[in-house]
């Protein structure tokens, strides 16, 4: 999985949790929880959201990890076997 | 090797049952040859053959009954004439038509389209809502004015009215910090001004009608944390838990020690409630907030709770909320951690007598076996209607509260 | 404008017909020497001969048939059907051949063809000769079906219906075939029109029960209720923006229709509100259709059948009453 | 082709029959295992048996002549001249048959062969003849309209009504009726009173014939009289060919209305081999021609198969095409755009 579709697919995933967030304007370094509004329910759906589109079990250990855009993509990218 | 099968006849023609082979294996047949009779609903039906050759093998004995399509034979292809060669079909399976789309054309261009928009009505005081909105409006005394609507056109639906039913009864805790990130889609600035004026009436009638009285204690969370910290290890994702459903279960069992807070004023009269339905306040998306009920929350094991809190949390948030969900919590838990907040001090939502808040979780220095530690520690406070409960009964139910978080594993 | 009766306006429309386009020619029972059942064609046969205004056998099935085949072979026949009552024998050659042969022939066919009938009750004729089955018809794809309720209708109505390639048919009413009216100058196929303008209720209707609609209206003005009269002239299709706007105006709708009222026409209408203006409605669709019996012959019977005046006003007050 | 060569053809007309014979016999043959196959649905007449009617009657229209057929019409558009291939890909539901893949087996049509559609409701067809005729007439064209229908039409009140319009107007229609012996599963005596059909023309007053339709000299020759006598006299004429099918009424059908002797016997006088004989016996035919037309048949019927294979699907999206005809001619205030028929949205 490309870095490019690995971000598309998680924007992807942050939209369905909070539909009203532009995915323009998300900062890719910046704590996604200070730029959306997003409490423990929708991290967790949004962490079962990568978790069924990337096929990789996330434990609440790496929760820190997926902080940021840049976060996740890196994560997810590394622990796909085929990228 | 050309196969010979149970032919279709007709539409409506699902098996059919060899009655009879007029050939035997071995035997030649020629292109047209009746070699078999089949027992239809329509009677018995010679069956011919398509193919020359020799009779290679029968695969469906006399008084088998078998569907369309079964191979009741093989034929190998011998003696062909050089006409059946070439007439020999080159029968691909044959791809499928196009199944429909979801919407089908529109024969004309589309009249039916509803009247221009209801301004050319003129009568800007009128309100596009469902007929069963309006008396829904009508029952739960609510101004279908204040209310913004969702449906199209932004026509007010029953849940337009549920939503401002509940919110009329919610309490938002004055503190309210809302992270300030800007909202692309702010909701419609009638819709805000709306909801907002609902919320604005319940909390003046709250406060003008209920005595509250306040009380606050802070609770180690260490084993809690710790506990659910294993548990969601040995957990597939998907049934992962968060801390705040200990907390719920918590307060639905010390609600059991400590019975006059979970009760509602009916007319002039407070009536303790038999079952605990906890009213969850969770904020909506775009402003506002709703507190629906989690119904008889001592009876549900924490996975039950985990997952009816997530079914409570995404409707809540997508509108499809029961009015039942919306009427009848009997007491309201609220949980503003995440809003970085250490202490609440809730106003109630009447008819109810008291509410429950829980800060965020902090790391404090906590004598353990009379050592200083770090600990993590959540602060948990009780709002109560003093007109129905003192302080005594609700310093009780505090501390059961932390007693019963102390040991996760039993709640 | 000069005053005209429906029926001369038939006739003229016919003669006009005949007269322009060499292709016309007119068929159907005792059209002929007979002058029409209605003497609409009276004369005709003497000015333009046998082989244009043909009489036929009883043999509905086959002169309707032969309407369909001699459009198919390059005429422009109209076929008259005395009454829509005798029209079910021709049903099989109007659904399986009219309508259906050009979508079924993967558009090599058109099927030119105009088949006028009276239609209604009203007249003591009993069950089998005062049916009212536009709705029938109204059903079909494939065909354009109208019904011209006032003079001017009759007059420009046939001579567009002429042009159109496809299948028209063309519900007379029987009783107006006397009624006087003012002639205007043109016409159209697919327009409703405002008969009456209001803003209280709209009442939708068409052919017959126009004028007991007006009547109605007037009736109900004079208790303070403004009723929007709206004739559909065209079947189908029906011309629902002009229907929904009106709703739109006065949040109340109800429909007159002389057909029974189960599955009839005034229930596709109603449908096409609810669906079009549904939050613009401030109270059910009401419908007064003829009540579901044979039509009776006596008299009195046969008026209390009939969507008359009377359950007209009742049931538009019974509506304006309801509050959503 | 006139009357007298009809019934002494050369040989090169010989071969003309037993190719169309043939190709009717083959192309049958195989809808028959297509339809076993799965790949033909819905119902499937087959005119197996009747082949001399269609190869003896039709080749006396003119192109100008209209044609009105019945659901059994396979042999009658392949002998009017419509492309084999477009008639199995209408079967296949493609839109590259003749129908465009929405009439199926039962409505077969071709304006351009003025083949006026197979019709699927006994008897629907004769009015619409009818009309034709009585338009040629109008326009003053010498032309005739052949309406072809089963003895089970005669039971039909539209045969009545239009052989009495058509003798009433004396309009130019040949009423051919392929008498075969059974409405599907009723044998004529037990469906009518007066089982011969050709002397019914009599009451309206119109002309008749009756002629052996399993041999195809015979029809060729009682045909083209009576076209000539309709096309002359512009007058309906009614001829009944005796014929008879050697499959079933369609393809579900367990014929328990007749005894299998009686198709065999039936069979004794398959229309192809009787004009064989009569072709041999006259040295117009040797065994290498009947082998070269076998296989030249075969190849036309496997290449329809494949025309009708490579066909595609209509689009579904315009399944709603040609319900009306697009307009855009002038009326003075509603042009009726394309389709203006608002349907509510599915």
């Amino acid at each position: 999985m490309s870095p490019d579709e690995a971000r598309s697919k998680v924007l992807a995933a942050l939209t369905s949790i909070a539909p009203e967030a532009d995915p323009a304007q998300i900062k890719p370094r910046v704590n996604l929880r200070d730029q959306l509004d997003i409490d423990s329910m929708d991290f967790l759906n949004f962490a079962l959201a990568l978790h069924k589109e990337f096929g990789v079990d996330i434990p609440e250990r790496d929760y820190p990890k997926l902080a940021t855009l840049d976060g996740c993509v890196d994560y997810l990218c590394r622990s796909d076997p085929a990228s | 090797m050309a196969d010979f099968v149970m032919p279709s006849l007709g539409a409506d023609m699902e098996a059919g049952t060899l009655v009879a082979w007029h050939k035997n294996a071995g035997q030649a047949v020629r292109r047209g040859d009746i070699i078999a009779e089949v027992e239809t609903d329509k009677g018995i039906i010679d069956i011919e053959v398509f193919t020359s050759g020799i009779l290679e093998q029968i695969l469906v004995p006399v008084g088998e009954k078998v569907p369309v399509g079964t191979l009741l034979a093989r034929i190998r292809e011998e003696g062909q004439t050089a006409e059946e060669k070439v007439a020999a079909p080159a029968i691909s399976v044959d791809r499928e038509p196009p199944k429909a789309p979801a919407a089908l054309p529109a024969v004309a261009a589309e009249k039916i389209a509803g009247p221009a928009a209801s301004s050319t009505s003129g009568d800007v005081t009128r309100l596009p809502m469902s007929p069963s909105a309006r008396r829904l409006a009508r029952e739960l005394g609510v101004d279908p004015h204040t209310v913004p609507g969702t449906g199209p056109g932004s026509a007010i639906t029953r849940e337009d009215i549920q939503r401002a039913a509940a919110a009329s009864t919610a309490k938002t805790p004055p503190s309210v910090s809302q992270p300030s990130v800007p909202k692309p889609q702010p909701p419609s600035a009638d819709q805000a001004s709306r909801m907002r004026a609902a919320i604005a009436a319940a909390m003046a009638r709250s406060k003008r009608e209920i005595p509250h009285y306040y009380l606050q204690t802070t609770i180690d969370f260490h084993a809690a944390e710790t506990w659910l910290a294993e548990e969601n290890l040995k957990r597939p994702m998907t049934e992962r838990l968060l801390y705040g459903v200990l907390l719920l279960k918590a307060v639905a069992l010390a609600l059991q020690e400590v019975p006059d807070l979970n009760a509602v004023w009916e007319g002039d009269r407070v009536q303790v409630k038999e079952a605990v339905h906890l009213g969850v306040a969770i904020s909506v998306r775009g402003g506002g907030l709703i507190a629906p009920a989690l119904h008889n929350a001592t009876e549900k094991n924490i996975d039950q709770l985990m997952r009816e809190f997530r079914d409570l949390v995404r409707r809540a948030r997508s509108g499809g909320l029961r009015s039942s969900e919306l009427t009848d919590p009997t007491i309201t838990v609220t949980s503003l951690g995440e809003q970085g907040v250490e202490a609440v001090y809730g106003i109630i939502y009447p008819p109810q007598v008291a509410l429950v808040g829980f800060g965020k979780i902090v790391t404090r220095p906590w004598s353990v076996n009379n050592a200083i530690v770090p600990r993590s520690v959540i602060t948990a406070t009780l709002s109560a209607d003093h007109r129905v409960s003192d302080g005594h009964r609700g310093g009780l139910f505090l501390s059961a509260v932390d007693r019963l978080l102390q040991e996760p594993d039993k709640l | 404008m000069s005053k005209v009766t429906y029926r001369e306006a038939v006739r003229s429309a016919l003669r006009e017909a005949l007269e322009s386009d060499p292709r016309v020619f007119l068929m159907g029972e005792d059209v002929g020497k007979y002058g029409g059942s209605y003497a609409c064609s009276k004369g005709f046969l003497d000015e333009f001969g046998p082989e244009r205004i043909r009489d036929t056998p009883l043999s509905e099935g086959a002169f309707v048939g032969a309407g369909i085949g001699a459009a198919i072979g390059g005429m422009r026949p109209i076929v008259e059907i005395m009454t829509v009552n005798f029209s079910l024998l021709a049903l099989d050659q109007i659904v399986n051949n009219a309508a259906t042969l050009r979508h079924m022939s993967g558009g090599q066919i058109s099927v030119p063809l105009v088949v006028r009938m009276a239609t209604g009750g009203g007249r003591q004729l009993a069950a089998q000769h005062s049916h009212s089955l536009e709705g029938w018809y109204a059903h079909i794809p494939g065909i354009k079906v109208v019904a011209p309720a006032t003079v001017t209708d009759a007059r420009y109505m046939l001579g567009l219906a002429l042009r159109e390639p496809d299948p028209v048919f063309i519900f007379e009413h029987a009783l107006l075939y006397p009624m006087e009216g003012q002639l205007g100058d043109a016409a159209d196929l697919e327009h409703a029109a405002i008969r009456r303008a209001g803003n209280d209720v709209t009442l939708v209707t068409y052919g017959g029960s126009l004028h007991r609609s007006l009547e109605a209206a007037e009736v109900l003005a004079s208790r303070g209720v403004d009723v929007e009269v709206v004739d559909l002239r065209s079947l189908r299709p029906i011309d629902a923006p002009t229907i929904l706007e009106s709703v739109a105006n006065t949040h109340r709708a109800v429909i007159v229709d002389e057909g029974w009222r189960t599955g009839s026409l005034a229930a596709e209408i109603s449908a096409q509100i609810m669906e079009g203006a549904f939050y613009e409605l401030d109270a059910p669709v009401a419908r007064v259709c003829s009540l579901e019996v044979p039509m009776p012959y006596a008299r009195h019977l046969e008026d209390a059948a009939l969507p008359n005046v009377e359950r007209i006003v009742s049931a538009v007050e019974q509506l304006v009453a309801q509050h959503g | 082709m006139n009357a007298s060569s009809a019934s002494h053809p050369d040989r090169e007309h010989a071969l003309t029959i037993l190719h169309q014979m043939l190709l009717i016999r083959r192309f049958e043959e195989k809808s028959a295992e297509l339809y076993s196959l799965g790949k033909i649905r819905g119902f499937l007449h087959l005119y197996i048996g009747e082949e001399a009617v269609a190869v003896g009657a039709i080749p006396a229209l003119s192109r100008d002549d209209s044609l009105v057929s019945t659901y059994r019409e396979h042999g009658h558009a392949l002998i009017r001249g419509m492309p084999a291939g477009a008639v199995m890909a209408e079967m296949f539901g493609k839109v590259n048959g003749c129908s465009r893949g929405r009439g199926g087996s039962m409505h077969l049509f071709d304006v351009s062969r003025r083949f006026f559609g197979g019709n699927a409701i006994v008897a629907g067809g004769l009015p619409l003849a009818v009309g034709l005729a009585l338009a040629d007439k109008l326009q003053g064209r010498q032309r005739v309209t052949a309406c072809l229908f089963g003895d089970g039409a005669v039971a039909e009140g539209a045969f009545h009504e239009s052989l009495n319009l058509a003798a009433l107007w004396q309009l130019p229609v040949l009423f051919l009726c392929e008498n075969n012996l059974y409405a599907m599963g009723t044998r004529i005596e037990r469906y009518q009173s007066r089982p011969e059909i050709y002397p019914k023309a009599a009451g309206y007053g119109i002309s008749a014939d009756c002629v052996d339709g399993m041999d195809v000299l015979a029809v060729q020759q009682t045909a083209a009289a009576a076209v000539d006598f309709v096309r002359s006299n512009s007058r309906p004429f009614l001829l009944e060919a005796k014929t008879y099918r050697f499959r079933a009424h369609s393809m579900y059908d367990a014929e328990l209305y007749r005894s299998k002797s009686e198709v065999e016997e039936w069979k004794q006088r398959d229309p192809i081999n009787l004009f064989l004989a009569q072709a041999r016996t006259r040295g117009l035919v040797n065994d290498d021609d009947i082998k070269s037309i076998d296989s030249r048949v075969a190849t036309e019927v496997a290449e329809a198969v494949a025309f009708a294979e490579a066909g595609e699907w209509e689009p579904i999206q315009d399944v709603t095409k040609d319900v009306y005809t697009r307009f855009d001619g002038p009326t003075n205030a509603s042009t009726v755009a394309a389709q203006t028929h608002p349907q509510v949205p599915v």
